[in-house]
């Protein structure tokens, strides 16, 4: 993530051209996000609700400065800095993160567009009343690239100082440390190739204890500390543990989801996709900082710091759709329960809102109602909307359905032919958009599918799965090219 | 009785006179009261109004942190409901005479904060007009419940003790209702005649009577073990760290006798300085609830420790992070005031000295209520925020709505204890005459 | 009167043989079995779930007396001495418990290898001073509380006593005057002490739950469980304190008729409220483990309970055929004795007076507990796998029954010597 | 038929007037006092009240009841929980054991109104007076017209501060 020196001279261009006073001051880096490139997608509020895939901020534009540097500055995450150029100034919240070059100042293009409907009466249209950020193209003094003949982005120098205001900061993720949990798992490139046939311990379930990953004695897996092993009591259980056993033994099915870390890279638009495909509330930035973000499916950040080198890993959670769910047993009334299938189906309507089995949840990715969102949606956008999926009430818990209405058209256009679902007949929206693939859906009933293959993988691991949950979801370690410890 | 070193009072025919006394007309100060108890819980009233209109983004809750003050004042109502059950029924079989005085007051005080409690899930549902739905009625949906979850257990376990504490106390006035009417000439004589159901004493009606407080006693001990047990097993069947460990139930039971008595003390010291019930009220009963403080005082204490032991011990990441982020973390204030006030605040209360200080008793008793307040606080919020998900760690404080309906439940615990205050003897007439034909005898 | 409390009481000479001849089949039991090389670590597991039920009732049964104290219960009379001869044996359950200490290689994983991630606590030095100085302490309170509660007594008894008794008693009631004041001092100080009494066996037993139950399975953890063996530990003093009184309510050497109707049912209501808070204790642990079903808690319950405490399956199914797998019979058995018995039959008044009920459901309680104990212990150190696989294992074996005897023995003897040494404590003459 | 108030000011006087009226062979007595009192009962001997069998019978089919509408349920549509099993007995217990209590206690109220106000209000109470609820007990003898003198007596030798007639 760290600006190499050599990507600045591939560019040609002079520390010498910064213009500005002191070379104390920083450098400013105005750089193009990845939601919006140049401004271009920054009203759509769907975009403006995404995490940045590196801060994991929403809604709004950030100074981001480097560890050393914001300690010199004496700014902290969220003090409103000015930043100043000869060419204007801007002012917004500071994010002193790792991911910077110390003496820079870098802030992301393509907001700060002014509000197009100010009187608005909806508090949930907050899209559309306010300004989303700043604005950054001022600070830059406008002068040509010789060597391209272009715009100069990255041509002046910045004063950076604080202004003593306190802005809240909408995070979706706070810490980037995995704290040993396991779960964004990797193994090196040499394991790998090592390892023999990992097959007998991959899910040797209950009795095996954590046989979920840790099963390669921790020499590839790094960062990943087991639990304690299982004590010789549990070896009453000598039946494996197969996540086909979670659905009706008269069902065909039963759905999993494969999530391969070595692929993902944290783009984010498996957010998008979902957000779109199933209706998923807007809930604004006062939402996204209360940390009520409706989306069904993140994509978590961890940086692994062990060795010299930075790792950084990314890894899509969404409901894991246990086979032994822990949110199902708390809810009172029956709106959450395992089908058929082996999905975890959560019936809003008959919710009635105790959020019990988000708190039981552990992999945290039910999310609430707190308001109506539903509201916002008038004459023409509605027709924006999926109708194959409900919109939810305020009060009401709703989390991936594993995109249970492409489950249902992929059955019936199955039906229709006369055979069974295959392999790409579905395709939840997440695994649709995906630009790498990561993602693969299918059926774990079916020995030959791609998800069994996956999961029965050297790479494979369930998440938290010493809690004996059964996920039917299923991760595979991202490869190390080189073994951190080593490097 | 060794310890009755006070006098009692002269006569049975007194004491109906001591204790009728209380409901004579009011004074201004104590109509004062009610109005403002009344207008806070108008107040509760509002924010819940407005809270239903609006949705729980009023409330400060948020992603991990689904549960927050109202479950926090659900668990401590309930808590404080076991003190009047505790003192009527378990001492009744225990046949330790001293509850005789206090056990009036202490039910009431169950009734009503029962009542409080019971309004609590009602308070935190996301849809609370859709509260039928937790009920096992026949539908056209042909739906039933979930009886394996551990709300439905509440339900029925809140629901039961509701009932039986209601009942337990009606069968326990029924007497004192009609000494009641025997003395008030005012209005309230036909409502007394019409509550009294024909109360004489005579020996068939006490016979009845006696077996009756002997049973609804039996049944209504386990009951209150198992009461706040299943508001236990709310939390201790989840898999969250911090919540999920086996101590829960007689921890929470135990905790829930210690706040119980402690609000007793709270609401008996002012009762009685206030309506000069001295004779009735005596040393001997603060002396022995401040034992039974001390008592539950050091099981939780207990239980405190076990539980950080165990934390430690199991050499579990996620149950070490859990309680260190509860000693240290975010919420490491509520933690301490939670550890001070319930474990360090009662220690003086080893020396009888103490115990029969009331002054000293009444602060006590509030830094206790206190401290089981932020007890539950802890439980709840620290566990919450600091789950398995490293990504989905979070923060949690009330907003003016919750803080609104947390003092509202106070004021309508107050403002209902007044009414009864006013309305029915607060003291058993009849228990306290038994015990001075006993002692006469 | 001073007389009656210095005569010596004459040893009940035909259980004083049987209880002595116990005693050496146990040491025999324990000798052979700890020589043979292939019985040596049945017989340390065996010796350590006797020690743990016996060590935990000896000093259960002072608190039984703390308890009275503290409560002003006022109903027990010889009740409460009774309870304090019976916990004369804390000082020998305390040199007995060093044989677990020479045995601490064949009964403990940690002794040879660490613990993954408690290699601190249970370092061998460490885990073991820790715990004799826990054994110490409650054993020096314990006999610190008897002596408290001894001393009026022998003070009244010291004139009358002769030979080493008189010294005995002298050394004992040293600074004792005989005045009033000093007896509502004692009794000041006694309640203080049993104060102390009760909150040391929380403690410390607490901690020999730990540190030799739970570390046997060391992956297993309950917050309920130190709590809930030292529970055990108090109503299994309980039940064997109503056989003993039942036993004695005839007897020349006690008050004649002491053992009234209402001790009786008093006595009974004990064991029946204690055996369902018992089973409260239990039931809380279990439950929970139950629900959440997370391997690493089940895992214990399940080589107990057998797999039927799964919930592998949606349905329930194949009762009969896990109820057959390995202890699982046995843990049956302890419910049964230890909850279902006591209670359906003493819910009702007259079950509670009447001694052959009352004795026979008291000594169902202690055999449950003791089953209990061997349940706690065994599992751990040979897992159902092992005994599927062909390990013998029975609580009836010869070593088994033995060493039982052999405690039952020592027990009763140190019962009978503490009456013999201070014959006035439990009163022979009505008064 | 006659009806006698005996007015007495303890329990024991009370105990003891009903004990010589019932060796005098009056067994129609009626005892109003402001406090429960075991010896007046001893000396009444009327055998333990029969609520206990509505308390019996109340937790029996709570606890009944409990369990069957919970399994009746769990398989009426079976929906699969967690995991576990259609008919949890262990979760099951919980509901069991409160309706237990819950049935019980109520089914006791129920006892005590039918046999301490229900059955007992067809009695004549004209020799109530409200003093009975302050420190006075009452004796009420029912006797025939020719042995009021008899109770009188009676009544008066047992420590009656007052004895009339109530109705004659």
């Amino acid at each position: 993530m760290s600006l190499q020196p050599g990507a600045l001279s591939a560019l040609a261009l002079e520390p010498a051209e910064l213009s500005g006073a002191e070379p104390a001051d920083l450098a400013l880096l105005v750089y193009p996000s990845l939601h919006f490139y140049d401004g271009r997608g920054a009203r759509l509020a769907v975009l403006n609700e995404i995490p940045d895939p590196v801060l994991k901020t929403m809604w709004g534009s950030f100074a981001e400065l480097g560890i050393e540097t914001a300690e010199r500055l004496g700014v902290r995450l969220g003090d409103v800095v000015r930043v100043q150029t000869e060419a204007g100034s801007v002012e917004l919240p500071a994010f002193p993160h790792q991911g910077v070059r110390e003496g820079v100042v870098a802030v992301q293009a393509g907001q700060g567009h002014r509000p197009v409907d100010p009187d608005a009466p909806d508090p949930d249209r907050q899209a559309r009343r306010q300004t989303i950020g700043v604005n950054a193209y001022p600070l830059i003094p406008g002068r040509l690239d010789a060597a391209s003949g272009a715009l100069a982005w990255y041509s002046a120098r910045a004063e950076v100082s604080a202004t003593g205001a306190r802005a809240l900061v909408a995070r979706a993720q706070i810490g980037f440390d995995q704290e040993n949990r396991g779960f964004a798992r990797a193994m090196t490139l040499a394991a790998y190739q090592r390892e023999e046939d990992p097959h007998a311990k991959a899910d040797s379930g209950h009795g095996g204890g954590h046989g979920d990953g840790h099963g390669a004695e921790g020499e590839d897996v790094y960062g990943d500390k087991p639990l304690p092993a299982q004590g010789a009591a549990s070896h009453l259980i000598t039946k494996d543990y197969d996540p086909a056993d979670d659905a009706h033994h008269d069902s065909p099915y039963r759905w999993g989801l494969n999530a391969d870390l070595d692929t993902c890279v944290g783009c984010n638009a498996c957010i998008v996709a979902c957000a779109v495909e199933n209706n998923s509330p807007i809930v604004g930035p006062e939402g996204a900082r209360a940390g009520r973000e409706m989306h069904w499916i993140r994509v978590e950040r961890y940086v692994e710091t062990a060795g010299v080198k930075v790792d950084v890993r990314h890894a899509p959670m969404m409901c894991q759709h246990c086979g032994a769910a822990p949110c199902e047993s708390v809810c009172p009334v029956l709106a959450t329960y395992h089908n058929v299938e082996g999905l975890n189906v959560m019936v809003s309507n008959r919710c009635i809102g105790t959020r019990f089995c988000s708190n039981n949840c552990p992999y945290k990715v039910r999310r609430f109602n707190h308001w109506a969102y539903d509201w916002a949606i008038e004459e023409p956008e509605s027709f924006a909307l999926n109708p194959d999926v409900m919109v939810r009430s305020k009060g009401v818990m709703e989390k991936c359905t594993m995109c249970v209405q492409r489950i249902a058209e992929g059955k019936d256009e199955a039906a229709r032919e006369g055979r069974q679902v295959r392999d790409g007949d579905i395709t939840p929206a997440c695994a649709q958009t995906c630009p790498s693939q990561a993602l693969t859906f299918g059926n774990l009933k079916h020995a030959d599918s791609h998800v069994t293959h996956q999961r029965h993988d050297k790479r494979s691991y369930r998440i938290l799965e010493h809690l004996y949950t059964r996920p039917g979801v299923n991760y595979q370690k991202a490869i190390l090219r080189t073994d951190p410890h080593e490097a | 009785m060794a310890a009755a070193t006070e006098p009692l009072p002269a006569s049975p025919d007194a004491i109906n006179d001591d204790i009728l006394r209380v409901l004579e007309p009011p004074s201004k100060t104590y109509v004062l009261g009610v109005l403002f108890c009344g207008a806070l819980v108008a107040c509760g009233v509002s924010a819940f109004l407005y809270q239903v209109y609006w949705g729980f983004g009023v409330t400060g809750l948020n992603h991990p942190v689904m549960w927050g003050l109202y479950i926090t004042t659900f668990v401590f109502w309930v808590g404080i409901a076991h003190a009047g059950t505790l003192i009527s029924a378990i001492l009744f079989l225990f046949r330790a005479k001293w509850r005789n005085a206090v056990n009036r007051g202490a039910e009431a005080l169950t009734v009503f904060s029962v009542l409080t409690a019971a309004l609590f899930p009602l308070l935190h549902l996301g849809r609370a007009w859709k509260f039928y739905f937790i009920l096992p009625y026949p539908n056209q949906r042909g739906l039933w419940v979930n009886f394996k979850s551990p709300l439905l257990w509440d339900v029925f376990a809140i629901g039961t003790y509701t009932i039986i504490s209601i009942l337990f106390f009606i069968v326990g006035l029924i007497p004192d209702i009609g000494a009641a009417r025997d003395r008030v000439r005012d209005w309230r004589r036909h409502l007394y005649r019409v509550l009294a159901m024909g109360w004489r004493g005579t020996s068939e009606q006490w016979r009845a009577h006696s077996r009756s407080v002997l049973h609804l006693s039996g049944l209504a001990t386990p009951l209150v073990l198992s009461v706040h047990s299943v508001v236990s097993w709310d939390f201790a069947t989840s898999v969250v760290p911090g919540w999920h460990t086996t101590i829960f139930a007689p921890y929470f039971v135990a905790g829930a006798i210690f706040s119980g008595i402690a609000m007793v003390i709270t609401i008996l010291i002012p009762v009685r300085q206030a309506f000069g019930l001295q004779a009735y009220l005596r040393d001997v009963h603060f002396d022995n609830m401040g034992k039974l403080i001390l008592i539950t005082s050091s099981i939780v204490g207990y239980a405190y420790g076990m539980e950080y032991f165990m934390a430690w011990y199991s050499a579990n990441p996620y149950e070490q992070m859990s309680f260190w982020y509860r000693g240290f973390g975010h919420y490491w204030w509520a933690t301490w005031t939670m550890i001070i006030c319930n474990v360090i605040v009662p220690l003086p209360l080893w020396f009888k000295r103490m115990r029969v200080n009331l002054a000293f008793m009444w602060i006590v008793s509030i830094f206790i209520n206190i401290g089981m307040w932020f007890e539950r606080f802890v439980i709840i919020m620290t566990s919450l925020s600091h789950e398995y998900d490293p990504a989905a760690w979070g923060y949690y404080f009330p907003s003016w709505v919750e803080w609104t309906i947390l003092v509202a439940s106070v004021a309508f615990v107050l403002f209902l204890f007044l009414i009864f205050l006013r309305m029915f003897p607060v003291i058993a007439i009849q228990e306290v005459k038994e015990l001075h034909y006993e002692e006469a005898h | 009167m001073s007389n009656d409390l210095a005569e010596p009481r004459s040893l009940p000479r035909v259980p004083a043989a049987i209880f002595a001849a116990l005693a050496a089949l146990g040491a025999i039991a324990f000798f052979a079995g700890v020589l043979a090389e292939d019985t040596s670590a049945r017989t340390y597991r065996v010796f350590l779930h006797n020690w743990l039920m016996w060590a935990a009732l000896a000093n259960g049964a002072v608190c039984v007396s703390a308890a009275f104290r503290l409560t002003n219960a006022g109903w027990q009379g010889p009740i409460q001495r009774i309870a304090e001869s019976m916990g004369g044996f804390v000082a020998i359950s305390f040199l007995l418990y060093w044989v677990i200490y020479l045995g601490r290689h064949e009964l403990f994983e940690w002794v040879h290898h660490p613990v993954a991630g408690k290699e601190f606590w249970f370092e061998p030095g460490f885990t073991f001073l820790r715990d004799s100085l826990a054994l110490v302490w409650v054993t020096f309170v314990s006999l610190f509380y008897l002596y408290i509660s001894l001393r009026p007594t022998l003070g009244a008894a010291r004139e009358a006593a002769t030979g080493w008794r008189k010294s005995l008693y002298g050394f004992w009631t040293a600074g004792w005057r005989g005045e009033e004041v000093e007896r509502d001092f004692a009794e000041r100080r006694g309640r203080k002490m049993a104060a102390v009494v009760a909150l040391s066996h929380a403690i410390c037993y607490s901690l020999i739950a730990i540190d030799f139950i739970m570390s046997l399975a060391p992956e297993w953890i309950s917050t309920m469980f130190p709590a809930y063996f030292a529970w055990g530990g108090f109503l299994s003093s309980i039940s064997l304190l109503t056989i003993v009184c039942l036993a004695l309510r005839n007897s020349p050497e006690v008050v004649p008729g002491f053992l009234t109707a209402n001790r009786r049912h008093d006595l009974g209501k004990l064991i029946f409220a204690f055996s369902i808070f018992w089973m409260y204790l239990f039931w809380s642990q279990y439950f929970v483990i139950w629900y959440a079903n997370i391997p690493e808690e089940t895992g214990f319950i399940v080589a107990r309970l057998g797999t039927q405490f799964l919930q592998d399956t949606w349905y329930m199914g194949g009762f009969m055929q896990r109820i057959a797998e390995p202890y699982v019979t046995w843990t049956l058995l302890v419910w049964l004795l230890v909850w279902v018995l006591p209670f359906w039959v003493l819910l009702g008044q007259r079950p509670k007076k009447t001694p052959a009920i009352l004795g026979t459901i008291a000594v169902g309680s202690v055999l449950g507990f003791w089953l209990e104990r061997y349940i706690l212990v065994t599992p751990s150190l040979v897992p159902p796998s092992e005994v599927l696989a062909g390990a013998a294992i029975t609580p009836l074996g010869w070593i088994e029954l033995g060493i039982g005897a052999g405690f039952v023995g020592l027990f009763f003897l140190s019962f009978l010597g503490f009456g013999r040494v201070f014959p006035g404590a439990i009163p022979r003459a009505g008064g | 038929m006659a009806q006698v108030l005996g007015i007495l000011r303890t329990p024991s006087a009370t105990a003891g007037a009903v004990r010589e009226l019932r060796g005098a062979g009056f067994e129609k007595l009626e005892v109003y006092s402001p406090c429960p009192s075991h010896e007046i009962e001893h000396a009444l001997d009327r055998g333990p009240s029969r609520v206990r069998i509505y308390t019996l019978v109340g937790c029996l089919t709570g606890v009944t009841l409990a369990y069957l509408m919970q399994i009746w349920m769990a398989y009426d549509w079976p929906l699969v929980i967690g995991g576990k099993p259609f008919a949890s007995i262990p979760a099951y217990t919980i509901i069991g054991f409160e309706m237990n209590i819950l049935f019980g206690g109520v089914l006791t109220v129920a006892g005590l109104l039918i046999h301490g106000f229900f059955l007992t209000s067809r009695r004549d109470h004209s020799a109530y007076q409200p003093s009975f609820s302050g420190d006075d007990f009452g004796c009420v003898v029912d006797c025939h017209d020719d042995q009021v003198g008899r109770v009188r007596e009676i009544l008066g030798e047992a420590g009656c501060a007052e004895v009339r007639v109530v109705s004659a």
